[in-house]
């Protein structure tokens, strides 16, 4: 363990415990007994829960200052290909992984399948097991096999459990990804193949990125072919047309888990693995994938602004939140990084909470037509009200997380990316256009008589919906816990990109997270 | 003129293709066996020259292999002829397309 | 001379009778078109001194397996075995066009090593020697290729089993149950 | 005269303890039939299943026995180097006899079923098995197409024993004129290289090709492009797998798994032995042509899979695709390509045993169309569940052997920098994945509630599938023992 | 060594003339013989039967077969409409040339001594050659080989016929000729092996040293017996001339045939029974082998020969007058369920005893191994027959 770096073993294997918890709840909720589906929701539901606990758990043991991996748990695999069960979890994957946690359970008591709980719960929990392994995974090959098994049960859920045309999107959902990691993997081995000649063969990322033994031309080919999958993932512009059918089409809780969680993956991926494998190649390709970003953008917005489907709204505006990630990520500035990472989490609980809420709104209204819907607020005030603040924080809003989020990436990249910046910055505005008059359509004007009777938002949904309401304050008023946590470990990436590469970060002005600080406080104050 | 090993390789050669051609233009099964059979036989004069022209036994023996396996093939060839038959007196060729090719 | 006047005359039966066998119209034509070019083959195993496969050629081939064809036509009755008609390929005729192309060349390929057809390597399993063909063979069969030879056993009784299956009469006449 | 008749004819050694497999095999089917046939009771179905399970595991055991020998003692041959017993040819007997085991039990309830008679046909099962096995440890040209036809002729009686079914028949039909066909082109390769080499003995063939520089190639790269495509008909890989959609949808569903198994595997067995054992020194001539075969098996295995609308036949155009794989390990030329093929070939073949034995619980009453399936999923969710983790296996989703199978197949080819192969080979698992997808998302998504259709498992077909299901989720999770059982196989090979 | 010595040293101009001298001299003593076959056979029978037969022509109706032929040659030539009519013509000359062929490789004299190779020559034009058409290294396999190319003939005539008695007649014919092939080729086999070689003149050679070397005593008569069942029911004479047998099937396959083509077919039948008594004159009793007791010592094995070919000739006409024709089951029944296991048996049974002689096995543990294999195959073969026989029962009740 020691020659990979890591500084402190936990005694008690507690990201094992992580990943196999969920997966041994799923077992556990598929041998139930067919006639009992009344227990099948609150088993599964402790197992995420039990997990969700984990996960803070690790949250709370997690040494700040420390920029490496830590909780790393290593098992060898399968030896004779160098590939090992190599776990642990750093500043960058700390959050996504909280966020996984805590996300899963919510959805898991929130949203209710109507039929067949029983594979329902089992694959909700399989695919919160996949994420925690693909959040955690410092294995290539670890990696690769989460982020293709997690396509397993959110298929199953868009299938089973979807609407309408859930076919064609659970395929479609399906394929893209496939194929964008289809070439990853043969990425993936042709790094490890040829690092081989220094020291064996391996998979293990921080070994792989530590020996840097590709040339030039190879790694940038590499890289574009880890970019591919990712920003097919992520979904970065032109290759998101996967994505507002899966939103769609998906039921509740895969909309859900699928924004808040899976499209993590895709960004993650970038940073974990395609920053830190390919940094030459990254600065190389960084220019181009920053341009997709801010064209995502505005173009997500734009695309948004025109949906008649609400949900498909919504999906339409994770187009755009995520080319402000990609921005973020590209500008390799310690502020963007972390603002892109944050960002994620932002993301995750606003978009979350977004498909939440219209969810609830189809099973009132079994309609989620916009022009259908009118004047909601008078018939529900306080589901209108919840609505409004988490729209707020997708827009972005000083004051919930979604500015801070927004903020730091535009600052930090102001700094590298000035003109991409410059024109991200109009997204802001446009996703304020977008989703308020999404919100004035559905929420204001003359209520019609279907409309008068949508009942108002009942307790159980409202403490679901708190989490999440919690979270977006909380981050928008006092992000430091978070930010200091992600610091080092981004700091330690931008310096392995400047090992590798010829890129040198403008030296930064101010300590940047007190700036923020007050920024937000500044802007509270008037 | 001298009668080289070449002269019956081509002859060999020659018999394998007006085989393989009898076998692919020919849609009688009894022509197609047959022509299996001219095939066969192009390949055991190969193995009986290539024989003669290495002094080498092993070629000759080779060929009584391929008679076994001919003869096998054409009692099991033979009797899925007499079994689609039997089973379908009376059938044609459209009868016979079952599977769409 | 003798050898080239009895080549020529050989190969021009062989070949005329492969012709035949895929020219001629009756199954029963056909048959005997195949042993033409049988007894074409025997006589170049004759001319090639390797006396016993010729007459093995003639007893086996010609004896046994040309006579069951012509059983089988017997029995289909000729009319049913000429118009016995099956489709194998998609495209057939598409097929044997590129399989006679690619098959010429083969044959040009090999005439192109008509200098050296062999590489000359002589005598591993028991040089040649005309007076003494049967007993080489026999040789030959029972040590070098005695593992083959024992499995012709196998693939014999394959045969026999396949024989009787196919040919027998099931054991109840239900009907045909066909496609759909 | 008197020198021959006096000269001491001296038979060749034989190793009998490798050749008991074959035996037992044979020895069965033999014993069966004459049990059956003299007998004055009527046997059940039961019986001859047993035998050929009972047949099947003895070898088995013998295989394993062996393959501690071998690994021991180095591998040998015998029967004047007609016969290896080496770790290829004991990982192929292991995988045939359990290619026989799981069929005969998967074959169990659809004879009963149809009313076929069992004796006869586990007596083929067995002996096509022990044609397979001799393909698997021959050592010489002539055994290796002995045992090609043995298994050829056994499987062309398997698929038309149903006699009453009209497909079945004339699938038999079109399989046997081009496995006919491609046998013919098989031996005139092997008369091609005997006249070349002077020899049909594999390692005499490779002894001699690496002491002697060619004046002229002309007859021995015909004679292996021959080879190549006989054994490519056999395997079904593009352009010669045009038989394998008609064959694989008219054939009686077991003997469908059987052929996309052990007879692929069987045809695999014998290409790389020949190429790897006879003529590696050969290897930059022959690599790039299968690695041009394996990309057109690929393509077109993918591409035309996901235009069927019957699911054997989309399984058949997928059973084309995977031959596609193996192809790319094996134009890798090297030992972690062999290995590779080796361990896809293991999971495969048990996956495409457990597919069409789902395919054969299904019944042919109305055909295999697509939408006989729907509803699966609701109505049996653990034998949809089953089979949706074989085709996912077969798409080469994590955590199934596919995926492991396929990783190892890109890391050979990746190992010998051929990556735009390797993208291909990716790049058509994702088309394909589009067929298997559909298939799942019958079974699982019901546009009018239909219940799906009546199945009654048999516990044999159960604990078949049962097996698979549970072999193919180990070997994904835990792949360790079996890659090490592939690699094991390897080198012996390479040392002929 | 094998091979007939004229060939020896090149062919000349004279080799060719000996060889075509003994072509024309072995056909035109064919052809003689046939036409008294024909006689003696009739005349034979008559006798049996208490009459006169043919004796008009010529002293003793010697000239009756010639005056049949000449009448057979100026008879109108019909042909069947139906009638294939290339094949149909062809049947008859395979029939024909087939039966000559077989002959080619007696050896009709020469002294013989107790050694292969140049034994059994005579000198003619001063070179020293076979008194046999033909000795090649294949020599017995020749037999088999024509014979199955014999039943070509009858399966063609019967075929080409486009009618119903004739074509059943015919593959009735070329059915028994399959099914009795194999135990007369293993009954070919158990001399072979005794003989060590397929040459006709070296198996001939090898029975030179007396009565107790004749295959016949060494190898125990079985084969023998086995060889002229068998032979009889190749020629498809009576008591297994099924093939023609007249209350069921007209003529048999050459019901259509007329004129000289079908005379063909009587030649070709008749000529076959000579060559089958030649062969097994030749395979069992030594062929020309006898006591030399003055003079032209060439010409008394030529006498020998002769005389023990007419031996067989009068068996077969006996067995003609005497045996009731066999039902064809039974006919089936006895070439496959007696005469090949039999022959089978009795060709391992030599095969053991050779092996024993050569490698010096102990005497008790090869036959007892052997009774043992006789005992385990004969309960097999019959529980196996019996087996069969319920099952055809069963289905005859059945249907």
């Amino acid at each position: 363990m020691d020659i990979l770096g890591s500084t402190e073993v936990a005694s008690f294997p507690v990201l094992n415990v992580l990943i196999l918890l969920p997966a041994i709840g799923a077992l556990v909720v598929a041998l139930l007994p067919k006639n009992r589906p009344e227990i099948v929701r609150p088993i599964g539901a402790l197992f995420a829960l039990g997990a969700g606990a984990m996960s803070v758990f690790v949250m709370i043991k997690f040494q700040m200052s420390d920029s490496g991996f830590q909780f790393e748990s290593y098992q060898s695999w399968i030896p004779s290909l160098g590939i090992s069960w190599h776990i642990g979890v750093d500043g960058i994957s700390l959050w996504l992984v909280v966020l996984t946690g805590l996300i899963t359970p919510i959805v898991l008591l929130a949203v209710d399948p109507h039929h067949d709980p029983k594979p329902y719960t089992a694959w909700l929990l399989l695919l919160q097991a996949g994420s925690f392994g693909a959040f955690l995974a410092l294995d290539l090959f670890l990696f690769f096999v989460m982020f293709e098994i997690v396509l397993v049960p959110m298929y199953m859920l868009i299938g089973g459990w979807g609407y309408n045309d859930r076919r064609y999107a659970a395929t479609k959902f399906f394929l893209y990804t496939m194929a964008g990691s289809a070439l990853m993997l043969v990425a993936i081995v042709t790094v490890a193949v040829l690092s081989a000649k220094d020291g064996g063969l391996t998979f293990d990322v921080v070994e792989l990125a530590n020996r840097q033994s590709l040339a030039t031309n190879t790694s940038r080919l590499c890289f574009v072919a880890f970019a591919l999958a990712f920003v097919i993932k992520v979904p970065v512009a032109p290759f998101h047309t996967w994505l507002p059918d899966a939103h769609t089409q998906a039921p509740t809780a895969g909309s859900v888990v699928l924004a808040a969680v899976m499209l993590k993956l895709g960004a993650y991926g970038l940073l974990r693995f395609g920053l830190y494998l390919f940094p030459e190649a990254a600065v190389w390709l960084a220019p181009t994938l920053v341009t997709l970003g801010v064209f995502g953008v505005i173009y997500g917005a734009v695309v948004a602004a025109m949906q008649k489907d609400l949900k498909r709204l919504v999906a339409y505006s994770s187009v755009a939140h995520m080319g402000f990630i990609i921005l973020g990520i590209f500008a390799f500035t310690t502020q963007s990084l972390q603002g892109g990472i944050l960002q994620m989490v932002n993301h995750g609980l606003s978009t979350g909470a977004l498909f939440l809420m219209v969810g609830m709104l189809y099973e009132r209204r079994k309609t989620r037509a916009i022009a259908e819907l009118k004047g909601i607020q008078t018939a529900a005030p306080v589901f209108a009200g919840f609505f409004t603040v988490i729209m707020l924080s997708s827009v972005g809003v000083p004051g919930f997380n979604g500015f801070v989020g927004e903020f730091l990436i535009l600052i930090g990249s102001f700094e590298t990316r000035r003109w991409w910046t410059v024109i991200a910055a109009t997204g802001v505005i446009l996703a304020a256009v977008y989703l308020l008059w999404a919100y004035q359509r559905v929420f204001h004007g003359e209520p019609t008589s279907a409309d008068e009777k949508t009942p108002d938002l009942r307790l159980r949904e409202g403490l679901v919906l708190t989490p999440f309401i919690v979270g977006i304050v909380f981050l928008g008023i006092y992000p430091k816990p978070v930010l200091e946590r992600i610091e080092p470990a981004v700091d330690r990436l931008l310096s392995h990109i400047e090992e590798y590469s010829d890129y040198e970060r403008p030296e930064p002005n101010t300590p940047v997270i007190i700036d923020v600080h007050h920024a937000t406080e500044k802007e509270e104050g008037h | 003129m001298i009668v080289t090993t070449s002269w019956y390789l081509v002859l060999g050669a020659l018999l394998f293709i007006i085989g393989g051609v009898g076998l692919l233009v020919r849609r009688n099964p009894l022509i197609m066996l047959m022509c299996v059979e001219l095939m066969l036989n192009g390949i055991n004069l190969s193995f009986v020259a290539f024989s003669t022209a290495l002094g080498d036994i092993g070629g000759q023996t080779v060929v009584f292999f391929v008679l076994v396996v001919a003869a096998a093939e054409v009692v099991v060839g033979l009797g899925l002829i007499v079994a689609i038959l039997r089973r379908a007196p009376g059938s044609t060729a459209d009868d016979l397309s079952v599977l769409k090719g | 001379m003798v050898d080239t006047i009895v080549f020529l005359v050989a190969a021009a039966i062989c070949l005329t009778g492969a012709v035949g066998v895929i020219l001629a119209r009756n199954p029963v034509h056909s048959a005997l078109m195949l042993v033409m070019t049988l007894f074409g083959i025997a006589v170049q195993f004759v001319s090639q001194e390797a006396h016993f496969l010729a007459a093995v050629q003639v007893i086996v081939y010609a004896g046994a397996i040309v006579v069951l064809f012509l059983f089988v036509i017997m029995l289909l009755g000729v009319d049913t075995a000429q118009n016995l008609e099956i489709g194998i390929l998609p495209a057939q005729k598409w097929a044997a066009l590129c399989f006679g192309v690619g098959s010429l060349a083969l044959t040009g390929y090999i005439i192109m090593a008509v200098d050296n057809p062999v590489t000359g390597r002589t005598g591993l399993s028991g040089a040649i020697d005309d007076t003494a063909n049967v007993r080489l063979l026999a040789r030959s069969l029972f040590s070098n290729y005695v593992y083959a030879f024992e499995l012709t056993s196998l693939l014999l009784v394959i045969a026999v089993i396949g024989a009787v299956v196919l040919a027998r009469k099931p054991a109840k006449e239900l009907p045909d149950e066909a496609g759909r | 005269m008197k020198t021959i008749s006096t000269a001491i004819f001296e038979a060749p050694s034989v190793d009998w303890w490798g050749l008991l497999p074959q035996m037992v095999l044979l020895g069965v089917a033999l014993s069966l039939l004459l049990i059956t046939s003299i007998s004055r009771r009527k046997f059940s179905t039961a019986f001859s299943t047993l035998c050929s399970v009972l047949a099947g595991s003895t070898v088995f055991l013998i295989a394993l026995g062996l393959w501690g020998d071998v690994q021991e003692l180095g591998p040998r041959s015998s029967l004047a180097s007609a016969f290896a017993v080496d770790g290829f040819s004991i990982f192929f007997t292991i995988l045939i006899s359990l290619g026989v085991i799981t069929t005969a039990l998967i074959s169990h309830s659809y004879i009963e079923r149809e009313g076929i008679d069992s004796a006869e046909y586990h007596a083929l099962l067995m002996c096509s098995a022990a044609g397979a096995i001799v393909m698997a440890s021959a050592n010489d040209l002539i055994v290796l197409f002995i045992g090609l036809e043995a298994l050829s002729i056994g499987l062309y009686v398997m698929i038309a024993i149903h006699t009453r079914r009209v497909e079945a028949r004339e699938s038999a039909m079109k399989y046997f004129v081009l496995g006919a066909f491609s046998s013919a082109f098989f031996l005139y390769g092997i008369a091609l290289v005997y006249g070349a080499t002077g020899s049909t003995n594999l390692v005499q063939i490779r002894d001699y090709l690496d002491q002697v520089a060619f004046r002229d190639e002309h007859i021995l790269l015909a004679g292996i492009g021959l080879l190549l495509i006989g054994l490519a008909f056999k395997v079904a890989a593009a352009p010669f797998h045009f038989w394998a959609p008609d064959v694989y949808q008219g054939a009686p569903s077991p003997v469908t798994g059987y052929m996309a198994s052990i007879a692929k595997a069987a045809g695999f067995a014998a290409l790389l032995r020949v190429f790897f054992a006879a003529l590696p020194s050969y290897k930059l001539d022959w690599s790039p042509i299968i690695s041009a075969l394996a990309i057109l098996t690929l393509v077109v295995g993918a591409v035309m899979a996901i235009l069927q609308t019957d699911v054997k036949r989309m399984l058949a155009f997928s059973s084309v695709s995977h031959a596609g794989y193996v192809l790319v390990a094996i134009q890798s030329a090297n030992a972690s390509g062999t290995s590779a093929a080796l361990f896809y070939l293991f999971t495969y073949s048990f996956v495409v045993i457990g597919s069409f034995g789902v395919v054969s619980l299904m019944g042919w009453k109305d055909g295999h169309s697509l939408d006989r399936y729907s509803g699966i999923g609701s109505s049996r969710p653990v034998l949809a569940i089953t089979f949706t983790v074989f085709l996912l296996a077969q798409a080469g989703v994590p955590l199934t052997s596919g995926f492991v199978g396929k990783f190892q197949v890109i890391t050979s080819a990746v190992d010998v920098e051929n990556y735009i192969l390797a993208s291909i080979a990716m790049l058509t698992a994702v088309i394909s994945a589009y067929m298997y997808l559909k298939i799942v998302m019958t079974m699982y998504v019901t546009e009018n509630n239909s219940e799906g259709p009546d199945i009654t498992i048999h516990w044999t077909g159960g604990v078949v599938l049962g097996g698979i299901l549970v072999f193919t989720l180990v070997v994904g999770i835990i792949p360790q023992s079996l890659i090490n059982f592939s690699q094991n196989a390897v080198p012996v090979l390479i040392a002929g | 060594m094998t091979g007939d010595p004229l060939f020896r040293d090149g062919v000349d101009l004279v080799d060719i003339g000996i060889m075509g001298l003994k072509v024309v001299v072995a056909f035109g003593f064919l052809l003689v013989a046939t036409m008294f076959m024909v006689w003696f056979e009739r005349k034979l029978i008559s006798d049996m039967q208490n009459r006169i037969g043919p004796n008009v022509a010529g002293p003793w109706g010697l000239l009756q077969t010639f005056a049949d032929g000449v009448k057979f040659f100026f008879k109108e030539d019909l042909r069947p409409e139906n009638a294939d009519p290339l094949v149909f013509r062809l049947a008859p000359y395979v029939s024909a040339v087939t039966a000559f062929l077989s002959f080619a490789i007696v050896p009709v004299g020469g002294v013989f001594k107790d050694v292969p190779g140049d034994t059994g020559t005579v000198n003619i034009f001063g070179r020293e050659t076979f008194l046999q058409v033909a000795d090649p290294p294949i020599g017995i396999l020749l037999l088999l080989a024509m014979s199955s190319i014999a039943v070509y003939g009858i399966m063609l005539a019967g075929w080409s016929s486009g009618s119903k008695y004739p074509l059943i007649g015919s593959v009735r014919a070329s059915a028994q000729a399959i099914s009795y092939e194999a135990a007369l080729g293993m009954s070919v086999v158990a001399v072979v092996i005794l003989a060590g070689t397929l040459s006709t003149h070296d198996i001939v050679a090898r029975q030179a040293g007396g009565l107790n070397t004749w295959f016949l005593v060494t190898s125990g008569v079985v084969p023998f017996i086995v060889f002229l069942i068998a032979a009889t029911a190749e020629l498809n004479r009576p008591p297994f001339d099924l093939v023609e047998a007249e209350q069921e099937l007209v003529g048999g396959f050459h019901t259509e045939y007329s004129s000289i083509r079908f005379a063909l077919f009587f030649l070709a039948e008749f000529m076959n029974v000579i060559t089958m008594s030649a062969i097994m004159v030749t395979l069992f009793f030594g062929g020309p082998a006898g006591p030399i007791f003055f003079g032209l010592t060439w010409f008394w094995p030529t006498i020998w020969f002769m005389s023990k070919v007419m031996v067989f000739l009068f068996i077969f006409v006996w067995f003609r007058a005497t045996l009731p024709r066999l039902r064809y089951d039974q006919l089936m029944d006895l070439g496959w369920k007696v005469l090949i296991p039999l022959s089978l048996f009795w060709l391992m049974f030599i095969s053991l005893k050779e092996l024993r002689a050569s490698n010096d096995w102990n005497w008790v543990a090869t036959y007892g191994a052997a009774a043992g294999g006789l005992l385990l195959g004969g309960t097999l073969l019959v529980t196996a027959l019996r087996a069969g026989d319920r099952a055809y029962q069963k289905d005859s009740e059945d249907a």
